[in-house]
């Protein structure tokens, strides 16, 4: 072909570097090709080749995580994970993040972010049954945040809404780390038949290759590029155009979809999300062995004049690619203009293994097509380990106010706080199947018309993270496991959506190495295998990461939904039991943090045998029907995760003094891991003790729930209601602008 | 004083609205629409009679709030 | 009783109707699509579901107000046929002229979803009937505009001819600015046409008719419309 | 041909956007704001060159569905 077409830029040093692919990787090209790329192809090759869409930063380190089980039907690799729940029944799930575009224009970026993962989990054949959030924002009073809260939360809720999936569960933190660089990551669960899954790789020479969905225009040209690139002060002179999104043409694409799926018109599929048209083009002839001819001229585009450079690198939302069964292309077609979708048969597969683009007659692309996903780039980057912290000793850590203050000021911050005022503006109950909405553990969610349910939920804590990666990265998957099975779920398979910092900082790449051997860890301990996933590197503005994040999505399955637990206080006089040990560890709490203003020590270990032993324990009391209520420990420790109980039942405690070997602070906030509060009604409290000590878990009588106040032996009772006004005020207040 | 502030999409932003508008005119039989873009129109009353302040305070006020300068262009008059 | 679910595009909450009638009266609903010409023989009520017609694009409801089956709806209603129109559904009717004023954007600019009160104003009329005058009903509400405005005349007539069925209100059943989630011009959730057969509504009591959602006050409606239609018969 | 079709509230009716926009100005610290009333502005791109029938087909429009006539008030201009 001719190197050089009509309009074309000339491939110079600086429009290379423009594109994001350093001088060895530019070689690569040319080595690769055996001659000098066209604008088009330079294009091609900076979006295959971006850290996004090749994951050549960290694919070595994810090679090594656990994906197997009985029950994983497709690991990573696919638009999303596949795990089979029995009946003829998989659940298809995926998180993703959509950080930096929600920087930007925080409600599109957001909702944006939204389409994509419920795309990827509908490409599939699943349709969406639930999604939830992990929103990092930047500390509250940075002057940003409160515009990036108000408008990732309004986007999440505006896209999921009118898609109408409920939003169920999620998480929301604060901290200065993210004043830059907010985290938005969106999962997605959806539903379909084992037997009837949807995958990308095309088979068959010569099958038509057609588009569906909403036309092409310039929106995110470069956005996986973007993605992929640190901030500075600048950024905002570096915008691309925002793709908008329109829920109500992801709708119609989903019932489209899932018709001519169910109608067998369906070879192969995938969804154009990042780097729209060249990755899913590549990807579905890469997998099936094929090469792919497409013409640009029969592509639907909203704008005129788009060149073939624009074409390929849209990011233009709402879009599909399919491999149709010849035979049945006319049926397909027909349903699509019912649903008043675009469909164009765009390009044939091949049997050359060559990636061909053609527009008004030129050919603009011209590429091997294995070697655009198989060669990239992969990096061993230099990383060093996080230096370990030393241990706090609680005793040498003052009390600064009495434990019934601490409690109040903790149970009304930031970190604390209910997040009520998020997810009331999800539509959380559409379906009809929330049987436990957001505000618990993890959101249980009835399959169909039950008897099973699913328990979901997302988890990290970033503090732990950056204190030690290891350590932090088994929290994650070890809180998403507990908050499962605090539910009654059993645990069956997690998403990961891991957020970190440039890894070109041997620092920052040993936080994201450590945080994933701690995940690879605890997967394994907890048979909990990782399938499916996503990247964002590159969190970082002026130099200064994020708190590593990875974010741990959790799938559960209960059996019977009207069995499984809640954390809310059921009744007066019900014996309260602590179980798992307490040693009292204060280094990283959010108490050290927040009341004694040090952000300091090692984070708790977790140990992941108890973990286990424990978890399994309580799972088994909540299906033998002898617990009343269920909630773990996490944030905030014991007093935090007591006052949540009492808040959801309106019903106070009356709790022992912290025994004597440790200190009360410690005590009531320090945040040892795998414990777990059980309320037990006196009929079951023998065979639950007996039971316990048989199987060697740690359980401890703490007090008996009544009254309408905490009263701590020796402290002042703290009034139920004084409490939940100040947990459910602070986020509403901040967001007003009041305080 | 009276004025207005005009707020449209900028363009190649998708305009989702106007594209169901478009194909429902269509469906309506309201022939000869070739695209339709939607934006806002803000009616505003301000206290005291001096214009140039009027247009700096509607300036401000289209940045901060009226407008989302990502993705949309405002224009402001001062209609008297 | 044989009800038809209206599908438009964008609608949403079709299944969540479908399997609250099917529960409740014992058979599953006709879907018909929005660009159907007719009803299905024998229908006896129809229900135009909640979601976000063509993306709530334009006004809500606006689009699909204008849709083909609403002519069918038309002469429905007007031979006394009985419509529930529940959240798009409502915000539909009243851009079809079915029912008088509009649904704008609550009065806070933000989407609400949760559980609210209503006080169900009479217990004499085909949609109320199930309950008692002055009950407290607990059902969610699940959307961004639903803050019945009309002028003053209308909210007086409305008032006047006793056409407010569903009103927003405490636990204790107090109608006051605390409760009205939205805005609403007096309160209103739900009301009639004069005739007494068209009903609109902004929260779902179909989404509340199961044990396992919390409440079941949203059965009340469905079994109190089958009794009326047993009666009719 | 080009075309604009602007659709306000009429008067007497509630405007909850324009109202709650009016607060938010306020406490953004943007004030002389008196009321804000929020409408709807359709930027429209017409087949053919009739300014005669073009204003016909754009009244058709506003009529049959851009206004819902009992509350908005529109008013159409061809711009060229
Ligand atoms: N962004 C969000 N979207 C929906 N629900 C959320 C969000 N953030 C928090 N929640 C809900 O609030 C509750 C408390 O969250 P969190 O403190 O993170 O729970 P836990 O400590 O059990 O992990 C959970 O039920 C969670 O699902
Ligand atoms: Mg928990």
């Amino acid at each position: 072909m001719s190197t050089t077409l009509r309009n074309e830029p000339a491939i110079t040093p600086e429009l290379v570097a423009a594109h994001g692919l350093k001088p060895d990787e530019y070689q690569r090209i040319l080595d690769l090709i055996g001659r000098e790329p066209s604008f088009t192809e330079l294009g091609i090759f900076s979006a295959m080749w971006n850290e996004h869409c090749s994951y050549k930063s960290s694919r070595i380190h994810l090679r090594g995580l656990p994906t197997k089980a009985p029950w994983v039907i497709q690991g990573p690799g696919e638009n999303a994970g596949v795990i089979d729940i029995g009946d003829g029944q998989a659940v298809v799930f995926k998180m993703e993040s959509h950080n930096h575009p929600s920087f930007i224009e925080p409600y599109q970026g957001a909702a944006t972010g939204v389409g994509g993962i419920l795309r990827d989990v509908f490409t599939m054949g699943a349709r969406p049954i639930a999604c939830l959030n992990a929103l990092s924002f930047g500390a509250p009073e940075h002057p940003k945040t409160r515009h990036l809260v108000s408008g990732v939360v309004a986007g999440v809720g505006g896209y999921g809404n009118s898609f109408g999936v409920p939003t169920v569960g999620g998480q929301v933190r604060f901290h200065s780390r993210y004043d830059g660089n907010i985290l938005v990551n969106a999962m997605a669960v959806g539903l379909a038949d084992a037997d009837k899954i949807f995958y990308a790789a095309a088979s068959g020479v010569d099958m038509p290759i057609v588009y569906l969905g909403s036309k092409t225009g310039r929106d995110g040209i470069h956005g996986a590029t973007m993605a992929s690139a640190e901030f500075d002060d600048d950024s905002d002179e570096k915008r691309p155009t925002v793709q908008v999104g329109d829920p109500f043409a992801e709708k119609l694409l989903l019932e489209a979809c899932l018709e001519i799926m169910a109608k067998g018109c369906v070879v192969a599929i995938q969804d154009m999300g990042a780097a729209g048209l060249t990755c899913s083009a590549v990807e579905m002839g890469a997998k099936g062995d094929l090469g792919v001819d497409l013409d640009l001229d029969a592509v639907p585009t909203r704008e005129r004049g788009m060149s073939a450079y624009e074409m390929m690198l849209s990011e233009s939302q709402e879009r599909m690619l399919m491999v149709l069964k010849p035979e049945k292309e006319q049926e397909a077609e027909a349903i699509f203009r019912k649903w008043g979708l675009d469909f164009a048969i765009v390009g044939r597969t091949t049997p050359s293994k060559r990636f061909v683009v053609r527009h008004g007659g030129d050919v603009m692309a011209d590429l091997p097509i294995k070697e655009l996903g198989d060669e990239a780039p992969v990096y061993h980057r230099p990383h060093v380990a996080s230096p370990a912290l030393p241990v706090l000793h609680a005793r040498d850590i003052k009390a600064p106010m009495p434990v019934a203050d601490a409690l109040e000021k903790l149970i009304g911050s930031p970190e604390l706080c209910s997040r009520r005022w998020v997810w009331e503006q999800y539509d959380h109950v559409i379906g009809g199947n929330t049987v436990q909405r957001p505000g618990g553990d993890a959101a249980v969610v009835r399959i169909e018309d039950g008897p099973k349910a699913l328990a979901l939920t997302v988890d990290v804590t970033p503090r732990y993270c950056e204190a030690d990666p290891f350590e932090g990265g088994k929290q994650a998957v070890a809180e998403a496991w507990r908050n499962i099975t605090a539910v009654g779920g059993k645990p069956l398979a997690v998403t990961d959506n891991l957020n970190f910092g440039n890894p070109e900082r041997p620092e920052i790449m040993g936080q994201f190495v450590g945080c994933l051997r701690g995940i690879s860890d605890a997967c394994v301990a907890l048979d909990f295998p990782i399938v499916s996933g996503n990247v964002s590197l590159y969190n970082e503005t002026n130099g200064r990461g994020i708190l590593p994040t990875p974010s741990i999505g959790g799938v559960g399955l209960i059996d019977d939904f009207t069995q499984a637990a809640t954390l809310a206080f059921k009744a007066e006089n019900e014996a309260i039991l602590l179980i798992g040990e307490t040693q009292g560890w204060l280094g990283q709490s959010v108490y050290l943090r927040d009341l004694c203003g040090r952000e300091e020590g090692a984070p708790p270990p977790v140990d992941l045998a108890a973990e286990r032993r424990h978890g399994d324990a309580v799972r088994g009391m909540i299906r033998g029907g002898v617990v009343s209520a269920v909630h773990d420990l996490s944030d905030g420790g014991l007093a935090v995760a007591l006052a949540e109980m009492a808040m959801a039942g309106t019903i106070g405690a009356v709790l022992d003094a912290a025994p004597a070997e440790i200190v009360p602070h410690a005590w009531w906030f320090g945040e040892d891991q795998g414990r777990y509060l059980v309320t037990v009604p006196d009929a079951h409290l023998l065979g639950v003790l007996t039971k316990l000590k048989a199987v060697e878990v740690p359980v401890r009588q703490i007090g008996k729930t009544g009254g309408d106040a905490l009263a701590i032996a020796g402290e002042r009772p703290v009034a139920v209601a004084e409490l939940k006004a100040r947990f459910e005020s602070w986020l509403p207040d901040y967001m007003a602008g009041k305080g | 004083m009276k004025a207005r502030v005009t707020v449209t999409l900028k363009s190649g932003i998708l305009d989702p609205q106007g594209k169901a508008i478009e194909g429902a005119l269509k469906s309506l039989g309201v022939d000869g629409v070739a695209s339709v873009r939607q934006g806002k129109v803000f009616d505003i009353e301000l206290a005291g009679g001096d214009r140039a302040r009027a247009e700096a305070l509607l300036k401000e006020a289209a940045d901060k709030l009226l407008a989302n300068t990502v993705i949309e262009n405002y224009r402001v008059e001062v209609v008297g | 009783m044989n009800s038809a679910i209206l599908v438009f595009p964008g609608i949403n909450r079709e299944r969540d109707m479908a399997r609250a009638l099917t529960l409740i009266t014992g058979h599953a609903p006709a879907m018909v699509w929005h660009a159907e010409t007719e009803l299905p023989p024998g229908t006896d009520l129809v229900v135009l579901p909640g979601g976000f017609s063509y993306g709530d694009y334009l006004r809500c409801g606006a689009i699909a107000a204008r849709a083909p089956v609403m002519d069918a709806v038309h002469r429905f209603a007007e031979g006394g046929g009985l419509v529930l129109g529940v959240c798009n559904g409502f915000q539909i009717l009243c851009e079809a002229g079915l029912l008088p004023g509009v649904l704008m954007r609550n009065a806070g600019l933000k989407f609400i979803c949760r559980d609210v009160h209503l006080r169900v104003e009479r217990s004499d009329t085909p949609f109320t009937r199930g309950y008692n005058a002055g009950q407290v009903i607990r059902v969610p509400v699940a959307h961004g505009e639903g803050n019945f405005v009309a002028d003053d005349d209308t909210v007086r007539r409305l008032e006047g001819e006793g056409r407010v069925l569903y009103r927003y209100c405490s636990a204790t059943g107090e109608v006051a600015d605390d409760h009205n989630i939205n805005g609403a011009a007096a309160s209103i959730a739900g009301i009639v046409n004069a005739r007494g057969n068209v009903l609109g509504m902004m929260p779902h009591p179909e989404n509340h008719v199961e044990a396992v959602m919390g409440p079941t006050d949203g059965r009340g409606l469905f079994a109190g419309l089958v009794d009326h239609l047993g009666r009719a018969a």
